[in-house]
């Protein structure tokens, strides 16, 4: 096994490796920035090596200091977490190059999964479906009307250069199309200087379902339940659970079967996640894979009994998996409130200073991860994320139940979060039956925003 | 600690402006503290605001067994004004010993802009590192061959040292 | 450490403008501190004893859009040394009409040592309630029929006054 | 179900009791004395009511304040949590007769199991093995040699009025006999002005196994798996966990029949407790019945996914057991450690004071049950005891491995704690092994004192 890793990461991902190493009996080197001095990764792990000022630029994604600091402390293994440098291609081949073993797949699979247009193309030969849609952008009418007919109504208009709603247009029917392209078009034009669109068809309503996968050297690739993300707000998943009300033990063997299909085509070693929107008719698209540990593998930890990040490293020594398909079960269902210090009141203006005051939920069924304490001072440099708060239930409505006295639980004073938010959503009737699309904070939240 | 000792302690106490003395030994712990408010003379009150809180932790840290190591410690930063420091931006191993085994600087030099004075090996690349400022190397912090951080401190530079001398040589 | 050092160490500590020292070693902890600055004109600090944190944190709860009755509630604090609140020993219903429907006492009233004064319904039983000490109700604080905790505020009671009054009826 | 519960007690199970009632929608009250104006019982509940001065007689234990607190609130219940009033069956017949119910077993249970002679009459009844000994003081040297020869040596003198050591013997053969009771005679008759000893078979190097039950009102009795509470300081639980190294299946089911055996013979509703000492020939005793809940109770939480609160809850309303004995399963193995405000270098002195600085393990497989908070106060009056912490994983290894990185995480600052114990006690090979006996302490860890 690995003698001594370094943590290329902060905040709680970082706090969330040391204890997996600790447990493991290996060695942790933490890195940090000038404004981490006082954190918890600092504190937690063996030896620490400050690595720059607090603008992550300048130290969470310093390359040459990262390695140095592994060089001069001897780590034969570097732990990307997520974010940073945890899909970079070519922090993994720096590591590769300096003989210090990347805590990630190949270099060459996470290549081929974070190019969005080569994913698909990969995923596709492995007839998985992807959201039909035009290859590139489309300009004449008649060329769109054919495709539109092939892929069926409704379809979406989308900015190539977009984002935000912006030069988009949901397409109901072929009349409607010619004026939609138009439209979009000009609006992109005066949003992104760049009038170019692109068709897919358009879910309703849809759910992002993610499929949590393992793989070993060997080939072999093992699928967790499914985790249920649609709790969305602008791309930012907020609130995850396991299993997900949508997917039924036919469509989850059916979707993780494809989720290892799509790894094994890559050549998938260690963990990863394939992300897959799902419609209300059960038929579920292929959006892209992470190839890093994620926020919410914690969800999965919890219903499985299955320590990710331990997996990960041991697949990423080398070892094979040491559990079979069929032995892997849900527990019971869990969800995750990602717990931001944003005011929700504000549109989830971000807000830094000390946490003055602390208490924290406990008891039966509460998992916390976090990397702060009363006394902390949250920085601004770096993602708003304070502490992922989990629950354990028998059920869905138990675990609903458990959240919301655990939020209540939960003090933090001197900055604003997203506690308040997320009671809201405990308590919303949509939530609790379960009716949670993409769309849903939008939808049933906030509508007026 | 005994009545005897308790009273000399006291009066002691009282003597001073001292006002707060906790002494803890073996599970037993004796705090004392004055009363507050006590006609301090302005100019003390003057002299404590330059006492900045990230000092007394580095003072306290010390070995205060050693009082004339104590002193002069308190000397240096009292007079930290006076010295600029280099630190380090890089992380990896410094040498002040080049690979031809001559050593670039020492303590006591005169140091000019532009100067090789220490070298950085990260990546298995060695990269040398010129002076920004001139002065007279006070102090070199960092044992050749030693590990670094990033904003470790390595020399000790009297920045006024050379000026005065190059006010001379000129 | 001994006597001797400390000594040693407390004038060293007086003559330097460190304010603050913590030494520990092998479980021996001590630590100085000196006064926080001061000339504090002397009613000011007497001013400042007055206010204690309790008394600031039940202001604070207080509505105090009200200013009139925050000012005559602080004016009843700091005068305080006037007043006696009779507190409740005991939890449960506060009544100040007796069964027979007669008022025991009202505001303005002159009590006297053992006079009865209040009832308390605990797991159905009324217990009658005599007062320890004399004097007149300035404010009785709880209405009847309302539940009561121990240690709750009941009366505020004038222990001059009937003083004063008995003083003239001898 | 019950509308309204007033929990008479405070620390730790006062929050634990609160979290069950709001994950169950009922409401709560909490009482507390002066000296926990800021617990955060209080804090969590929905009211509370003061019911007296620090010390927890004119408080705690006071039943007519306590009882006047139930009537002014509105409550229907009482849950007297553990210690305090848990078994008091004067305080269990003054609820009944307000017309509030008592959470725990009838009076006639709790008076019948507390009652260490009455317990052992019933228990024999019941076929259950109790440790062999003198039915009463022993005085003739012949009555005891012939009662000696009959449970077998080795046997144990132990004094009527004592404890501590003082006047016990242990005697190996008949030879010893004669002068180890009058040395015991005399050893009580200094120490505790009474010389009266009484004789037991001596079980050498027990372990302390006991066993958690449900019963419900239709005489229906459930066990879980075994809890091993032998990590004891002067009969003080300091470590528990779950299962026990020295249980097999087979015994296990014997053990928790035996358990469920004796629940049936004083019907027993709610949740309880059996304890057992068993010796190294798998042979059990019936040692006495905890009639409430335990500080320990989380330890079968965690190895089962049973919330026994709100179990305990439930049957006490009269519902009927939802779970069958083959239903029970250990997801794993849990440990539990006391975090007592005690420090374990000055013969566990308990300490009191503020906590200045606190940071709580997290992550997976942690439970915290705990009612501090940095910046809390401990107040002199009651038991030391600050947090449970709990690890679950796989097998014993990975419970061990947890808890010392737990352990190390726990940051308790401004007071002494038995942290530092702990740590020891994980790190030892003997405990490793499972080499643990009600001797423990004293032997493996200090056996100097």
């Amino acid at each position: 096994m690995f003698k001594k890793i370094l943590i290329a990461n902060r905040g709680e991902i970082a706090v969330r490796i040391i204890r997996a190493c600790k447990e493991l009996g290996i060695k942790t080197v933490a890195v940090h920035s000038e404004a981490d001095n006082d954190a918890l990764h600092v504190r937690f792990s063996d030896e620490s090596v400050c690595i720059g000022p607090g603008p992550s630029g300048k130290s969470y994604l310093n390359i040459p200091n990262i390695i140095s600091a592994a060089e001069i402390s001897g780590a034969d293994a570097i732990h990307p977490g997520y974010g940073f440098l945890a899909e970079n291609t070519y922090f993994a081949e720096v590591c590769e190059s300096c003989g210090i073993k990347f805590i990630g797949p190949s270099k060459e699979a996470i290549l081929n999964m974070g190019d969005k247009a080569q994913a698909k193309k990969i995923v596709r030969k492995g007839k998985i479906p992807v959201i039909p849609g035009s290859e590139g952008t489309i300009s004449g009418i008649e060329e769109a009307k054919e495709l539109a007919s092939k892929i069926k109504y409704p379809v979406i208009i989308k900015a190539s250069a977009g984002g935000g709603g912006k030069g988009m247009r949901v397409v109901q029917s072929e009349s409607a199309l010619g004026n939609a392209i138009m439209t979009a078009q000009s609006e992109a034009q005066a949003a992104f200087g760049n009038g170019e669109v692109y068709m897919e068809k358009y879910i309703e309503e849809p759910r992002h379902i993610e499929f949590q996968i393992m793989g070993d050297k060997t080939g072999e690739v093992v699928y967790l339940p499914e985790r249920d993300c649609s709790v969305q707000r602008r791309h930012q998943k907020l609130i995850e659970e396991s299993p997900s009300v949508a997917v039924n033990a036919k469509l989850r063997k059916k979707m993780g079967q494809a989720a290892c299909r799509i790894a094994k085509l890559v050549k998938y070693v260690t963990v990863g996640t394939v992300e897959f929107l799902l419609d209300k008719k059960d038929n579920f698209y292929f959006v892209e894979m992470n190839t890093r540990i994620q926020v919410e593998h914690s969800v999965s930890e919890l219903v499985t009994g299955i320590d990710l990040v331990k997996e990960q490293i041991r697949l990423a020594f080398g070892e094979k998996l040491n559990i079979k398909q069929d032995k892997i079960q849900s527990k019971g269902h869990a969800i995750e409130c990602r717990i931001n210090a944003e005011d929700p009141e504000r549109d989830f203006v971000p807000s830094s200073g000390t946490i003055t005051h602390l208490i924290s939920p406990g008891g039966p069924g509460i998992r916390i991860d976090t990397h702060i304490y009363s006394g902390y001072q949250v920085p601004p440099f770096y993602d708003s994320m304070l502490a992922k708060l989990l629950v354990l239930n028998n059920n869905r409505q138990g675990a609903i139940c458990r959240m919301q006295r655990a939020l209540n639980e939960f003090v933090i004073e001197g900055i604003k979060t997203t506690i308040p938010f997320h009671q809201k959503v405990m308590d919303n009737a949509f939530f609790r039956k379960g009716e949670v699309y993409t769309n849903f904070i939008q939808r049933r939240i906030w509508p007026e925003r | 600690m005994d009545l005897k000792q308790m009273e000399s302690f006291i009066q002691l106490l009282d003597e001073t402006d001292i006002n707060e003395l906790v002494w803890e030994k073996d599970g037993i712990k004796v705090a004392f503290k004055k009363g507050e408010g006590q006609n301090i003379p302005l100019n003390q009150k003057e002299l404590k605001g330059k006492t900045k809180t990230g000092e007394k932790k580095q003072i306290i840290k010390e070995d205060i067994s050693d009082r004339d190591e104590l002193v002069s410690k308190t000397f240096l930063r009292n007079d930290k004004n006076k010295y600029v420091t280099i630190k380090s931006l890089m992380v990896g191993t410094f040498h002040i010993i080049s690979s031809d085994k001559t050593t670039l600087v020492k303590e006591g030099d005169n140091i000019r802009v532009g100067q090789k004075i220490y070298i950085i090996e990260a990546m298995k690349i060695l990269k040398e590192i010129t002076s920004e400022i001139q002065g007279k190397i006070v102090e070199i912090l960092v044992e050749d061959g030693h590990a670094v951080e990033y904003g470790q401190s390595l020399f000790l530079i009297d920045p006024r040292k050379t000026k005065q001398q190059e006010g001379k040589n000129v």
